[in-house]
């Protein structure tokens, strides 16, 4: 069902965790839907620094979390959020169909804790 | 690493005495059942042999009440669609219960769109009807009770004799789903009370594909696949004889060891369960009393089904969930739903069902591998503190 | 003294690379092919394969296209109830032929009563629907033409193509059942110009109890079997994973050797026809060019089919009639009726239908037998003088 | 499908023919249905002496029509009018359920017989 690369991020996933002094926090999904992502990061002169993340969810939950991970390290804020939901599952070689939609969130978690970063920001800087 | 089937509710392999006994039906005796010659008449007698196994099984009156299908949908299906247009004179009133397979949930909702009214019977938190419920909601126009055997999710067994008993008093037809107790449970259509009754032969150890549905004489019955005169005309279509065969070979080998398998796989399932429970945060879903011999169904909390699964693969168990990113659905099973369960727990379900090659050995390395996975699942949860 | 099969249109015996093909599928790979785990995987890939196979020998589009069924009869009707219910806001007319199979008249007739209307074309003495016909039939509110792709008795091939694209032209979907051909024509669904066609596995040396329909992408179908999310919600069911393998085993067989396997097959049917026209008071029923390479159906006067296929059977010949004593009604074979026959000599019908194993010595041996049976038949009706 | 018994009168059917000079003719069921019998009787002293067929039908068509001759030759008239379509069958030792309404026919062929003697000699004696 899921690529060798899924699997790969699934038994072995990246950057699990959470950073307690974080920048930017980010959360999507719910419960009700059977997938919640978290994800944290820590920015420097606006480049992704560290990043972490929580997953409750199925294997492409998982996997998407970790690989996005890998993807936004080292990336300025603006090329991070240009990471789409689609180039997730293209970094992971593919996802079942029945999953591009309800697991494939990762991106927008992602986007969820840059807009953290910059609320918190723009608080400090006001 | 060996590989652990754990998934016996989902399906079964063949067994070498059923794939035996029809392997003859494929080759040489392949003639259609309705010829005059020889060919044709060896496959009647096959047919036939088989009819008169399985309704004697089922402590039916006579062979002519059981009509093949192509599974336990199928027979659900007919059951339901072939009452209600049958007697849709006599009323239009419908009643089923809230954890009914969708074949059987699906088929009395689709109905509705025609004038028929149905009424979903909730469960308590163990899964059971009451029989009380269904008392109260029989009406004039009662046609059909729809209550499955037992539950193919959480495996609790409900009192089908005792509501039987009050729906026949009220002069409406009773059917039950006893897909997931064929090969297990006692099935004897009068002391069960039920008018109808389906099963599916490869839910014990019979091949896919293949189904019955027993039908009370007297019991009347639109076809739901209509066409040629097979079945007395009550479903259409060249008979699947070697699977017939198959199927009543397994229903008659299942019945037979069916105590003695029984008593085994309860002591199994029942050291599993206690196991289990020792983890964390773990909640056993179902009836611990009135539940088929070979069921375990847990929630682990603050993990979902799905990676669950994925995990115990890698280490070579097979095993299922009630999580909705199994079944392509966005809600988790509405079985667990249905008895009031949470949907963050509901999402953490895992069902383990045991069957004929599972041995202790299997329970122990289940017992040693779930609590590992289960911890290094919360670890990465976002839910646990 | 041999067997000699001379009735492939009823069914036909799994040829041993379909048997060997299914095998694995039975034991060791029997997992529910909707699980996550590997055995579920297996069977999961031995579907789609299938899947893949069949879709490309009908010249479809997409493996999506595929519905599997439990054969001919249940995708019949899928075909018909399927598209009915899905269009019924459009329109509720449906037209279809008088020589159809039993599934697809019966199906459509049964819908009369929820306010469906139904054409039923006729057709010529030897059993050809008119395109100009269906055009003249079709109404605004034509939602359905079904017309089967060759008839099963008497083997006339219809002008499915030009019927096909008048059908369509008119905004009107169109069904063909393709039971009889599968095995033995060409099956492109773009050439045919259908929207649905129906297969059954039995017809080619697969395994019986195994079909599927064809639908057009884009073509809405309400379920026939509702539940679980089997076939994309189309038809619940756990899938008989051996069976359909058998089937995409048995078709791509039957179409690589097509050609070849027709060319001998015509000439074995035109010395049969031929040498039975001998007799005297013999009819030849069918159209001679428009006809499946495996058939032969005639009518030998004053004497009844019945009594003409025990005597075969006594000498080893297995064969088929349209006679009523066959079927178990009163009424002879529709199709012949549908013709124009008189009762009385639709029911001296015989068929005999062409397969793999039957040789040149086997028409011998046919020619040489049925002369005699049919004098001494005559010998002892009050009919003949 | 078919008993012993039914296979050796299908095959070995007694009394097969007509009577030229025969006293009584009966013929039942019609082409429709697909069963025509037709049965001779010569009678003398009330007592069928010699009896024959012609049938156009099934297996069981004929072998009930073989079998009632068997039953009817040496009975009287009155004995002969006795025999029901059941004990056709009982001495085929059963028919098939589809058989026994369509094609068990026999009795009621040589009812029919004995019916059109009685007419003749009813004629002749007026
Ligand atoms: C033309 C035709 N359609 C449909 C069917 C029904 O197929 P099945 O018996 O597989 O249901 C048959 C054969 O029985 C057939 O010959
Ligand atoms: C309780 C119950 N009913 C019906 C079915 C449907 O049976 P089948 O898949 O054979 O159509 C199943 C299993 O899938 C079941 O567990």
């Amino acid at each position: 069902m899921y690529s060798d690369k899924v699997m790969d991020h699934f038994t072995n996933p990246r950057n699990v965790g959470e950073i307690a002094d974080a920048d930017g926090v980010g959360e999507v999904g719910n419960s009700r839907c059977g997938d919640i992502m978290k994800i944290w990061i820590k920015v420097e002169n606006d480049v992704i620094t560290d990043i972490k993340f929580k997953t409750f969810g199925c294997g492409a939950a998982i996997a998407t979390s970790s690989v996005i991970t890998e993807l936004a390290i080292g990336k300025t804020l603006t090329e991070a959020e240009e990471i789409t939901n689609q180039a997730v599952a293209s970094a992971l070689e593919g996802l079942p169909p029945l999953k591009m939609h309800c697991s494939n969130l990762a991106a927008d978690a992602l986007k969820s804790a840059i807009e953290d970063y910059r609320k918190n920001t723009a608080t400090t800087a006001s | 690493m060996g590989q652990i089937y754990m998934d016996h509710a989902a399906t079964t392999a063949v067994r070498r005495e059923v794939a035996e006994a029809m392997k003859p039906f494929f080759t040489s005796k392949f003639g259609n059942s309705s010829s005059v010659y020889d060919l044709g008449r060896e496959a009647r007698r096959g047919l036939d042999q088989a009819r008169d196994k399985i309704f004697k099984l089922l402590g039916a009156e006579r062979a002519e009440e059981i009509i093949f299908t192509s599974g336990g949908s199928e027979a659900n299906n007919l059951a339901i669609k072939g009452v209600a247009w049958a007697y849709a004179n006599k009323g239009k009133h419908i009643i089923t219960s809230s954890i009914e397979h969708p074949a059987v949930l699906d088929t009395a909702n689709w109905l509705t769109q025609f004038g028929f009214e149905l009424t979903v019977l909730p469960v308590d938190e163990y899964g059971l009807v009451d029989s009380q419920k269904v008392a109260s909601a029989l009406r004039p126009d009662t046609i059909l009770v729809s209550i499955m055997h037992a539950n193919n999710e959480i495996g609790t067994i409900q009192p089908i004799s005792e509501i039987g008993k009050i729906v026949r008093q009220h002069g409406a037809l009773f059917h039950t789903d006893a897909v997931q107790t064929a090969g297990s449970l006692d099935l004897d259509v009068d002391e069960l009370n039920v008018d109808l009754l389906s099963i599916s032969a490869h839910k014990f150890y019979g091949p896919k594909g293949v189904g019955a549905l027993y039908v009370r004489r007297g019991v009347r019955l639109e076809p739901l696949i209509h066409g040629g005169a097979q079945e007395k005309r009550r479903r259409a279509g060249t008979e699947n004889v070697a699977g017939i065969v198959g199927m009543a070979t397994a229903l008659e080998l299942a019945q037979t060891e069916r105590k003695v398998e029984s008593a085994r796989l309860t002591k199994l399932r029942d050291k599993l369960i206690k196991g289990l429970q020792i983890i964390p945060d773990t909640k056993v879903n179902g009836d611990l009393e009135n539940r088929l011999s070979n069921n375990v169904n847990v929630c682990f909390k603050y993990i979902e089904g799905e990676s669950l699964l994925l995990n115990l693969d890698l280490k070579g168990i097979a095993a299922s969930s009630g999580s909705a990113c199994t079944s392509g659905s966005l809600d988790p099973s509405h079985v667990l739903l249905a008895m009031g369960l949470s949907h963050e727990i509901a999402h953490g379900s895992l069902r383990l069902t045991l069957g004929r090659e599972n041995t202790e050995a299997d329970v122990d390395y289940l017992l040693e591998v779930v609590p590992e996975i289960v911890e290094r699942l919360r670890a990465m949860s976002p839910l646990y503190q």
